[in-house]
């Protein structure tokens, strides 16, 4: 492929857009895995907290 | 006396009061000036060249720093909760107190802004024009900063947020001020067009932006 | 006459629902006191019905001789700010607020503010910049607001913080005052506040729950 | 009742826009990638060079899009604005959170290749003209909208102020659109592509367009996902946390 | 690890977490520099003449607004009187601060502005110079602005008094730090020396504008 | 063992003498409770031993097994503020202290952190963000740093601010097997604390004035 004399700069702009693109798009599956782990991990605490919950009351009573 | 010219006379006594804030302001626009021929090096033509347009950016910058304060007294000491229940609407006592601003504040530097100048070997003719075009324009400098200085309220790192969230709304301001000063040295006919917009961009802004930092006081008071 | 409905009112703070599916009245010439626990709703009621807070649900409706202004136009909000400049003299303050809140004459307004400050016992100081006085004489002179602008309707949150015996007693008489012309008092408190025949407005799950927190609250 | 409401009803419950969402996005990621991979492929083997840019009018197929994203973003955050304010709506919030770094990056996209595309035609990277500057500001717009809302500790009303400051701020699309056609500049003026641009370019131009749009939904959908564990998250923790002290001084009578 | 390696990790750990306090210096930085050009008029030459010495200016007024908050929380929040108890002279603890803002703060700047140049058209074979430079010259920002930070730690009106304070301060940075670049175009000799005595400066600075600012610390605990 | 002595100390704020002409002393293994109503300068005595504010005049000296260093830096103060950091998590939040104040390997600073948060029933929430906890969570987190890092003196300012009964007992214990392990405690409070044979100072007018104010303290 032959991008004439100012290759460079077309380079340059495809490359940006991509890293701009990459970046965002990798942030964002980044994110989501994190508040996924950080639901399961606060739903099972909750659970776990639940049952211990009962447990004590019915210990209490 | 009507509510809005008591607020008024209150907040310029008030100002007058506690001087210090209108002499930081002023010591501050003199200092970045004057780093400026330092930056720079003393090249005199250079210097009385862009003296305008320095001297807009420092004059924009000085304002909005002591914006930064504007509702911040009023809501520490529950004055902004009284205001919100008075029969004077919201919008209307805070465009008394960006009034005040302006007149304590704006008029000042606005004022200084050509005795400044001498350091950057501005050109003397210029100076009614540099006067005429910042009083024309300092209103909407308060007026527009009023909403920045809202929205800030409650805000941590308030100066340098207030400054992103503005600057970008002073730069028609800007525009219009430089090249009205631009064309004085010129053609006279030319600096009367852009005299008039800057007079409508301040208009506008003080049509407009007493409602938008309105929304935002109340909120805050939620 | 003047009454104040509340119906089915429910607040959020933050994500907790603060108040929730409260009704009740005030009447003109009954106080009605907020009482409850720490953290109990009492500030966000009284802030509610100021118009600060906008209720999740339910309504808050004046009826009587009304005009058109809302609420918060109609009421007086004392909360636990003063709204005192410390560099305006006690006079210069409370002349600022009866022009803001009510306007007329300069005379009038300044007749009006001697007769406030002597009325609270601050007449001496009444040239003194405000940021010399003391934590109660400055809670004085954000209460003397309540009689230089008339409105009928008064809305205190815990208005006897740092008052002495002295003036939570001339609080108590005003209050009085405006009740007998024929105003609205709604009062945010933790101690009986002195009046005769008080309305008690209880909120907060301890007091709903257990009838004997009744006895210990006031 | 009548359909609409129900729509409106079923969009406004987040539990409903999860179950939603998760549905569409594959597609609307797909439809993305797809449109995208196409235009690339046109641009890059089968559309022709300008007669007068040459080579370098390939940076227009990216350029443009970006441009006309980066002001569908600060739409989309104005319009959810304004949901938040007026409707209340509960989605708004979240919708306008997560749009604003995502037209963020493509402003800074079509900021970045515009200068690159700047140098070959008009032999310096950036000009001062009225386009460039407008754009610039609408930079700083949504620069000063995400700083705002991190920097207030109450997240619901840091949501309603950024609100108010993106309805400010809304000002800036028309000067965008116009600023071509008010004041001369070196920059193309708007034409839509209707007439003048030979198909040869327009074609891919628009498929690209199409396969960014996708792909801003597809981020922006993710996004609003993001947001809303991150809020459940929060409530969660909270709760624990409340439920902690409580058996303290449970356990403490 | 020791007490100091503690605390800057710490506050580089926080500047992390609350990266919306670097960003919103970036962004004030972009936007000054911005407006100069709209003020001065787009003529691409004067721009890349003058385009060293606002950089650094902009510079320094972005880094010192970002100053401004560098013991207030530690303050709010207690961390400065345990710190006052520790047995790590308050003298080191100040410094770690110090370094961790020109950390996050200084260095980002310093790399972003030969990227802001291009807005000013900057020579780009300035930039290893540029940024040389102004790795060299941020250190003594951080460390004469956390005197200013430190004596303004109780007063009203933060950012404009800081400003007026330090600003002065930081003129034999900028003088030399601009020196430096202007060699830099021509002789590298001059350039060398310049760059010497900025760090000099920066030296001197990292050693007496603790001393100060834990003085001004321990004035206001008391 | 160590002794602190006050000699004839007298501390001014602002310009008034708020402490005149005290002298007393703490021996380790007796706590000694600083009491006295609002303003009676118990903060400011507190204050003063940890060496923020000078006395202007009389001494504060340290006797026993002590090396070169001043009072301030072989103390804990712990005043009305936790020093607690929001977007820190618990953990890193002691960690820091453990590290700042005392030093160690890695390992040793994550036991010791691990142990100090399980003792004050923070285990479960090491690593949410600290500003997540409740109030009486963050000052209970605060009060972990005393266990966290060893020093021979603790200085507390009301340190039962915000805590329930159950934290109170705990602080008591600690205070306690500090006092055991030849440690000096020198504590500023409105209420008993919980502790076994404490020695009171009182400070202020009325405590001095009326014999029969020391019934009504603690
Ligand atoms: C940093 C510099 C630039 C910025 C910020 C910028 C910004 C924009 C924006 C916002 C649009 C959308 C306009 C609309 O839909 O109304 C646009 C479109 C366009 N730009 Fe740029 N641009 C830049 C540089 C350039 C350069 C150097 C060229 C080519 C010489 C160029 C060519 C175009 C073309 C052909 C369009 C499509 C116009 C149309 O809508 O018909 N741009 N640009
Ligand atoms: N801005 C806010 N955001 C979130 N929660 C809040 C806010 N303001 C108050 N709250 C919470 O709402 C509840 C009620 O607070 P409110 O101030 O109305 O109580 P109160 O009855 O006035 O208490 P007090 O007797 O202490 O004055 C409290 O749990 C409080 O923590
Ligand atoms: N920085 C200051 N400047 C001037 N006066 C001060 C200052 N700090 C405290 N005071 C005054 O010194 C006196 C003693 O204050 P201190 O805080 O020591 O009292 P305290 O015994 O701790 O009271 P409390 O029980 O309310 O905590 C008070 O009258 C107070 O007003
Ligand atoms: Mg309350
Ligand atoms: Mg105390």
């Amino acid at each position: 492929m032959n991008l004439g004399p100012h290759a460079a700069f077309i380079w340059a702009s495809y490359g940006a857009f991509v890293v701009i693109i990459v970046l965002l798009i990798g942030w964002t599956l980044f994110d989501g895995r994190r508040q996924a782990r950080a639901l399961a991990d606060a739903d099972r605490r909750g659970l776990r907290r639940r049952s211990a919950d009962t447990t004590h009351e019915r210990d209490g009573k | 006396m009507s509510a809005f010219l008591a607020l008024l006379k209150r907040d310029l006594t008030l100002a007058v009061r506690e001087g210090a804030a209108l002499g930081t302001a002023l010591g501050f626009y003199l200092v970045v000036v004057a780093m400026l021929p330092l930056g720079l090096g003393p090249d005199l033509k250079l210097l009385s060249r862009i003296a305008p347009g320095i001297l807009w950016i420092a004059l924009l910058l000085a304002a909005l720093l002591s914006l930064a304060r504007l509702f911040e007294a009023d809501h520490e000491d529950g004055s902004l909760e009284v205001m919100a229940t008075a029969p004077l609407p919201l919008e209307l006592a805070v465009a008394a107190k960006a009034l005040a601003h302006w007149i304590s504040t704006g008029i000042p530097l606005a004022l200084m802004a050509p005795v400044i100048g001498l350091m950057l070997n501005l050109d003397i003719a210029l100076t009614p024009a540099l006067i005429a075009t910042m009083l024309a324009g300092t209103p909407a400098i308060s007026f527009l900063g009023s909403v920045g200085a809202a929205l800030t309220l409650n805000a941590r790192r308030g100066g340098l947020l207030l400054a992103l969230l503005v600057l970008p709304l002073y730069i028609p301001t800007l525009i219009f001020g430089i090249s009205a000063i631009g064309f004085a040295g010129v053609a006279q006919h030319g600096f009367g067009a852009s005299f008039l917009i800057l007079l409508a961009i301040s208009v506008a802004s003080m049509a407009a932006a007493p409602v938008a930092a309105a929304a935002a006081l109340r909120l805050q008071m939620s | 006459m003047l009454h104040l409905h509340a119906d089915n009112l429910s607040v959020e703070r933050g994500t907790r629902t603060v108040i929730s599916g409260l009704s009740f009245a005030a009447k003109a010439g009954e106080p009605l006191l907020v009482v409850g626990p720490n953290g109990a709703g009492k500030t966000t009621l009284i802030r509610t019905i100021a118009g600060f807070i906008k209720p999740s649900a339910g309504t808050i409706a004046l009826k009587g001789d009304v005009g058109d202004r809302d609420i918060g136009e109609r009421c007086h909000y004392v909360g636990h700010l003063t709204g005192i400049k410390a560099n305006l003299s006690a006079a210069e303050n409370l002349a600022f607020w009866a022009t803001f809140l009510d306007g007329g004459t300069h005379d009038a307004i300044r007749d009006r503010v001697e007769e406030a400050l002597s009325l609270f016992g601050l007449g001496a100081l009444a040239d003194y910049p405000a940021g010399l006085l003391s934590a109660g004489q400055k809670r004085r002179l954000g209460l003397a607001r309540l009689s230089v602008a008339g409105r009928p309707i008064w809305l205190l949150d815990e208005p006897t913080v740092s008052l002495d015996a002295a003036s939570t007693e001339l609080l108590a008489r005003l209050i009085e005052e405006h009740l007998v012309g024929g105003g609205l008092v709604i009062a945010a408190t933790h101690l009986p506040l002195g009046l005769e025949e008080p309305v008690y407005l209880r909120l907060g799950a301890q007091a709903a729950a257990d009838p004997s927190a009744e006895e210990e609250q006031p | 009742m009548n359909p609409m409401q129900t729509l409106t009803q079923r969009l406004a419950n987040p539990t409903r826009f999860m179950e939603l969402s998760r549905a569409v996005l594959p597609w609307v990621a797909a439809g993305a990638a797809l449109f995208i991979g196409y235009a690339m492929y046109l641009v890059f083997f089968v559309a022709p060079p300008d007669y007068q840019q040459g080579e370098t009018v390939k940076i227009m197929y990216i350029h443009v899009p970006s441009a006309w994203l980066a002001m569908m973003g600060y739409a989309i955050v104005a319009l959810s604005s304004f949901g938040l304010l007026v409707f209340r709506h509960p989605l708004a919030d979240v919708s306008a959170k997560a749009a604003a770094p995502i037209g963020a990056a493509f402003t800074l996209a079509a900021l970045i290749t515009g200068s690159l595309w700047g140098k070959p035609m008009w032999g310096t990277y950036w000009v001062w003209d009225a386009r460039l500057t407008s754009v610039l500001i609408l930079f700083f717009l949504y620069l000063g909208l995400i700083a705002l809302r991190s920097s207030l500790e109450d997240e619901s009303l840091a949501g309603k102020l950024t609100a108010v400051l993106a309805l400010v701020g809304v000002a800036i699309l028309p000067i965008i659109k116009f600023s071509v056609d008010w004041w001369n500049t070196l920059h193309q003026p708007s034409t839509g592509f209707t007439s003048t641009v030979d198909p040869s370019m327009r074609t891919p131009l628009l498929i690209s367009a199409v396969g960014f749009t996708l792909l801003f939904i597809a981020l922006h959908l993710k996004g609003m996902q993001n947001e809303i564990l991150r809020r459940r998250v929060k409530a969660l923790r909270l709760a624990e946390v409340a439920r902690g002290d409580r058996l303290a001084s449970a356990g403490a009578e």
